[in-house]
């Protein structure tokens, strides 16, 4: 029977492989940027992930080197020689309570460790983003993405502009199936499902010309829906400078308004909304409105959108038309119905509503909050 | 007396029989080894507990129509 | 080494035994893999009845509370006569035995009709299983789950008492009594729980 | 023998062997015969997912593909991935080596319900059968994961995939109630579940997950295919259902799922690395226990596959520390099995060579586990190439490396013939290089950015491609060498004793082939099978390997 204790090569090898580790934890501690693992990082909270990611590689690189390392090495050194008789043994270890011990505490620390850490970024991630900044919301369809932006009229296809170092809110849905929201240089993504409104926030703070990508299968096209920043294909977050935007934004905003929408071709008759009477609109809505909107947040789709705070609600500025939330714009979509990416709502004559049922519905909206 | 009004008196006279044979079963079977007796002490519980509501939805202390 | 060789008194038993073990957890596992059924679609009830819609979702009645209730107070009544219809087998009581067993099917079969008002009733109120929602969804599937495993039930109760008529089981050797006991017991306690998330929360 | 034949009771009756072909071979109640059928069943459908993936590689060799239709690439590997989790992978480790290896392991002349059995083997043709004929109707397009609304929408073949599932889902169901009897009741005297070889705790552990889990699925399938057909509302959206609750059902059983791939390989590599290591294997109990840990802890994680699906993040936090937590009971495995491979007398044989090609890559695939439950890391390559790579990784380098050092090791013992053993190390060879190239490059290209489920690409991303895809020729022609060599040795292999590895299990204690009754007497246990220096710890095997006749009076 041979010794049980560790060799001389053992514990060469031991040192070679603490070495390699060493210098795989110097490596992702110091390197400026995890460049050739991952794309150029373009905002936070990106940034707090890419450390993570450093955190991970490094202790990934360490196990794994001792792993694969010890193992190579005893595949060979207690390989069975030619000269070995054939029925030798090898050496007749059952158990080492210690060794056991160790190699459960240690990896339950590890876990520990990592588990503090990770839970430190998802709250940077989800709890410590800042609320203000701009909103903007997408919605994808089979297939493409489109953008709202406060105060925009309308829906803009396939380019989001943001300002850089401006905190922004992005409110994602979908239009038909599940798709997804992945700007790989942001280290972010979110599912866009039929029916739910997904939030992403984060700050852009490096000027460029960005991939957006689904991840979600979504149908035929699915690949139409990659960004290719090198061949202009698919859609594109175009961060730039605060000036730059301002132009985008107000370019578009003129731009928008005089594409007149297809709801806009029946004039309204303006509504005397001051005489509506909350309650008998809330009378009205368990009748006329509860059976396709729930009264929850604007997420919570039954048919149409939830009302809960549809005149109140900071992160949904606009309504489903892209108009801002105001009274006058509520009652506007009421009279003339709404077709688009959010659904499709009967207007006032399909409806049956009187002007004056109109004024009280309104009135009832405006004390959910 | 409508039929509803029946319904109520049966499902409150189901329930408690139901209760009281389930509860006399459980006592009688608690001593008994075996996995299958377990399993029917289990059943026999929730049995009577089935029955405490049917009696209560007689008596219309709960249930929703 | 001599085996086994010549089978002797007693050794059936001991191959009963043997078998009834087997069977037993056998059985019983299947009754879990049944539960779990069951559970994965209550969970999908709970689910959707939680999505904010409200409960009952806007333009839907529940079915009666004074039917179901009664149709409860029945199933459960027959779960009690099963029960002592297995416990007057186990003592010799032939002829009781049988009586309660078939007074165990008649209730059986009046749950069923039962259900089938409460569904006529639904569906004159034009609530249906693919045209009602979610509630539709989730009611229909899971009572009309249900009621097929009664009607399963129903079925198999009937072949243990042509089969006990026909001597297949006796005092020592009753396993298929006892599962068809287990089988209407675990029929009952589902709709304990049916019963519950449907008519009473 | 008194006490055998108190203790053995009913595993001492032996019914004869029937003779007819179609009883002996075709419905056969022997788990033996059942087994195998499985095996190649499973080896069948092996071949038609690979030929699958070849296409998938096809088509990504060029960026802007043209090789296949767009719907038609969404076909393929939709199927491929059903194919290779529920008509390979699942089958080939619990129904195959199960039914092999496991009765006998545990001193058992048949498992507890042979009829239960058969049945459960051919629903699992038949719904693979149904899964390949979806591709006349138009197969799913959704991938093996069908998410709705998408599979709402696809074509009349998605509804023959839910009904195919549902029947593999129902043989697996009756698989895993059968095993757990088995291993509960039939095992032999003396065969305490502290003595049980690894392999049965593999399967042990296994069991369960298949019962419990696989119901779910059916219970998510049905929604779905009722949905479909009869226009039921569950999923959709608009009609008031949920996508996401299809997502819950579908990985509260799909993550224990993985488990069912990987449990079984463990008990694998457990048997042949002791055995060719000629020493015990290291820590037996903390192996054993942890594999019931990881099973159980696989039922708590499942809402890591969704952490972009818009569940509320602090709904999340628990999965990602759970998820974390079971790399505790993964890495003790391995440490165990290196520590198994330290001064022992290693004979580097086919087997052992893929059981240390198992303990490499799958460890790997463990690693970017770990990456992939953080929840900030995933967000960025949830849906990207970096999960199909780490799923090859747990699967290809884990569980399909585990069946390959299973029939090498076992092959002696189903037929009675050595399979080639120059053949087997090219065979190692070829697969590991090709296996690397294929999958290594994928975990970066989905941190770089290219998402998977598509049929173009980012024309800066082809070259690798283009790598990868010659890398999986590699290791195709690696499978085409391995079934060469299985075929060849079927007839023609070295004829070996009835232990050619001088292993200890209870398997190798009888004839190969192994005879239809397994036992002539049920052996009684009295230790550990695992200890190369103590005699062999079973009584009453004097005659199993004699040719004294079976027991008369059995019947």
């Amino acid at each position: 029977m041979e010794s049980t204790k560790p060799s001389r090569g053992f514990w060469v090898l031991t040192a070679i492989l603490g070495g390699i580790s060493v210098a795989a934890i110097v490596y992702f501690w110091t390197t400026p940027t995890v460049q050739p693992w991952l794309p150029p990082e373009g905002g936070h909270p990106g940034n707090e992930v890419d450390k993570l990611f450093r955190f991970m590689a490094a202790s990934a690189a360490v196990l794994y080197t001792f792993v694969v390392g010890y193992i190579v090495y005893f595949a060979i050194v207690f390989r069975r020689r030619k000269s070995d008789p054939p029925d030798a043994l090898g050496v007749h270890v059952h158990d080492n309570n210690k060794l056991e011990t160790a190699w459960t505490i240690l990896p339950s620390l590890f876990v520990v460790l990592l588990s503090i850490f990770s839970v430190k970024i998802w709250s940077v991630l989800y709890l410590q983003q800042p609320a203000n900044g701009l909103v903007v919301e997408s919605i994808a369809h089979q297939w493409g993405y489109v953008f709202r932006y406060p105060n925009v009229k309308g829906e803009i296809p396939e380019e989001m502009h943001l300002p850089v170092n401006v905190p922004v809110t992005l409110n994602l849905t979908s239009r038909d199936v599940i798709h997804s929201f992945w700007v790989p240089n942001m280290r972010l993504k979110a599912d866009m499902i039929p029916g739910m409104v997904n939030v992403i926030k984060f700050t852009p703070t490096r000027i460029g010309r960005y991939p957006i990508i689904c991840t979600e299968f979504c149908g035929t096209l699915h690949s139409r829906m990659n960004g290719m920043v090198s061949t202009e294909n698919g859609a594109i977050m175009v961060v730039e400078s605060e000036a730059a935007y301002q132009a985008w934004y107000h370019r578009t905003q003129i731009a928008q308004a005089r594409a007149p929408s297809a709801a806009e071709a029946t004039e309204a008759t303006a509504i005397a909304l001051a005489s509506g009477s909350a309650s008998a609109g809330k009378t009205l809505f368990s009748q006329k409105c509860s059976a396709c909107h729930a009264l929850g947040p604007f997420s919570q789709r039954v048919v149409g959108p939830g009302l809960m705070g549809v005149l109140h609600d900071p992160s949904h500025p606009n309504l489903v038309d892209g108009d801002p939330a105001t009274p006058a714009n509520v009652a506007k979509i009421l009279q003339r119905g709404f077709t688009g990416s959010y659904g499709t709502m009967p207007n006032q004559s399909e409806n049956a509503l009187s002007n004056q049922d109109i004024a009280n519905l309104v009135a009832y909206l405006n004390t959910l909050k | 007396m409508n039929v509803v009004a029946w319904e109520h008196i049966l499902a409150v006279a189901g329930g408690i029989v139901v209760f009281l044979v389930a509860s006399f079963a459980l006592r009688a079977d608690w001593k008994t080894p075996g996995l299958d007796n377990q399993v029917f002490k289990l059943m026999l519980g929730l049995l009577a507990l089935g029955g405490i509501l049917a009696t209560l939805t007689g008596l219309q202390i709960i249930g929703k129509s | 080494m001599a085996v086994a060789s010549v089978p002797h008194e007693g050794q059936a038993d001991q191959l009963y035994v043997e078998t009834r073990a087997l069977r037993l957890q056998g059985f019983l596992l299947f009754l879990v893999s049944d539960l779990v059924l069951f559970s994965s679609f209550i969970f999908a009830y709970m689910y959707l009845r939680n999505s904010g819609q409200g409960w009952p979702p806007p333009g839907i009645t529940r079915p009666a509370i004074a039917l179901g209730g009664l149709n409860a107070a029945i199933l459960f009544g027959s779960g009690a006569t099963m029960h002592y219809a297995l416990e007057n087998f186990k003592r010799g009581n032939f002829i009781r035995y049988a009586w309660l067993l078939i007074f165990t099917i008649i209730l059986g079969a009046l749950f069923l009709g039962g259900q089938a008002i409460e569904y006529t009733t639904l569906f004159r109120e034009h609530i249906t299983w693919a045209g009602s929602g979610i509630f539709g969804a989730s009611f229909f599937t899971l009572t009309g789950m249900h009621g097929f495993h009664v009607l399963c039930g129903i079925i198999y109760l009937t072949i243990l008492l042509l089969q006990s008529v026909h001597g297949v089981y006796d005092k020592q050797r009753y396993f298929g009594l006892t599962a068809g006991t287990l089988y209407w017991h675990f029929v009952d306690v589902i709709w304990v729980v049916l019963f519950s998330i449907f008519y009473l929360v | 023998m008194s006490v055998i034949a108190e203790h053995g009771g009913i595993a001492e009756h032996i019914h004869p062997e029937p003779q007819g072909f179609i009883r002996k071979y075709i419905f056969s109640l022997d788990h033996k015969i059942i087994g195998i059928q499985y095996l190649i069943t499973g080896m069948v459908f092996l071949v038609l997912g690979g030929l699958l993936a070849e296409l998938i590689r096809i088509q990504l060799m060029n960026a802007n593909g043209g090789f296949l239709t767009p719907d038609v690439y969404d076909e393929v590997y939709s199927i491929h991935g059903s194919t290779m989790v529920w008509l390979v992978g699942i089958p080939i480790l619990t129904g195959g080596f199960g039914n092999v290896i496991m009765p006998v392991q545990i001193g058992a002349r048949d498992v507890a319900f042979p009829w239960l059995n058969m049945i459960s083997f051919w629903l699992f043709p038949i719904a693979g059968l149904m899964l390949f004929s979806s591709f006349l109707m138009g197969a799913p397009v959704a991938g093996w994961t069908e998410y709705p609304p998408m599979s709402l929408q696809g074509a009349a073949g998605t509804s023959m995939w839910c009904a195919a599932i549902f029947l593999v889902g129902i043989s697996s169901t009756l698989t895993g109630m059968n095993f757990l009897v088995t291993i509960l009741k039939m095992r032999a005297p003396g065969m305490t579940f502290t003595r049980m070889p690894l392999f049965c705790w593999g399967q042990f552990a296994t069991a369960p997950l298949l019962m419990i889990a696989t119901t779910a699925l059916a219970a998510a399938l049905a929604a779905l295919f009722m949905e479909r057909q009869f226009g039921v509302p569950f999923y959709d959206p608009t009609r008031g259902g949920s996508p996401v609750m299809w997502q819950h059902m579908f990985w509260f059983y799909s993550h224990p799922a993985v488990y069912i791939m990987i449990l079984p390989a463990f008990g694998i590599i457990s048997e042949v690395i002791s055995v060719f290591s000629r020493k015990p294997i290291f820590g037996y109990r903390l192996i054993a226990f942890s594999s019931a840990a990881i099973a159980l802890a696989g039922f708590m994680v499942w809402a890591h596959h969704m952490f972009t699906s818009g569940i509320a993040p602090y709904m999340q936090l628990p999965f990602m520390i759970l998820t974390f937590v079971i790399a505790v009971p993964t890495g003790v495995k391995i440490f165990s099995w290196m520590a198994t491979m330290w001064g022992g007398k290693i004979h580097l044989t086919s087997a052992m060579l893929f059981t240390i090609g198992f303990l490499i890559l799958f460890t790997f695939g463990g690693i970017s586990g770990v990456f992939l439950a953080a929840i900030p890391f995933d967000l960025h390559v949830h849906g990207t190439y970096f999960i199909p790579a780490h799923i090859h990784y747990v699967l290809v380098g884990g569980s399909v490396m585990g069946i390959f050092a299973g029939i090498y090791y076992w092959f002696p013992k189903i037929t009675g013939r050595q399979m080639s053993e120059f053949w087997g190390r090219v065979h190692f060879v070829l697969f590991v290089i090709g296996f690397t190239g294929t999958f290594l490059p994928m975990h970066w290209l989905g941190a770089m950015g290219m998402p998977r489920r598509v049929a173009t690409y980012d024309p800066q991303f082809q070259t690798i491609n283009d790598v990868m895809s010659i890398f999986s020729f590699v290791m195709t022609f690696a499978i085409l060498i391995f079934f060469i060599n299985v075929i060849f040795s079927i007839r023609n292999g070295k004829k070996v004793g009835h232990n050619p590895w001088g292993a200890r299990t209870l398997e190798w204690q009888i004839p190969s082939p192994m005879p239809y009754y397994n036992f002539k007497h049920i052996p009684s246990v009295y230790g550990l099978p695992y200890d190369f220096t103590e005699p062999l710890p079973y009584a009453h095997l004097e005659e199993e390997l004699t040719d004294s006749p079976v027991p008369v009076g059995a019947h």
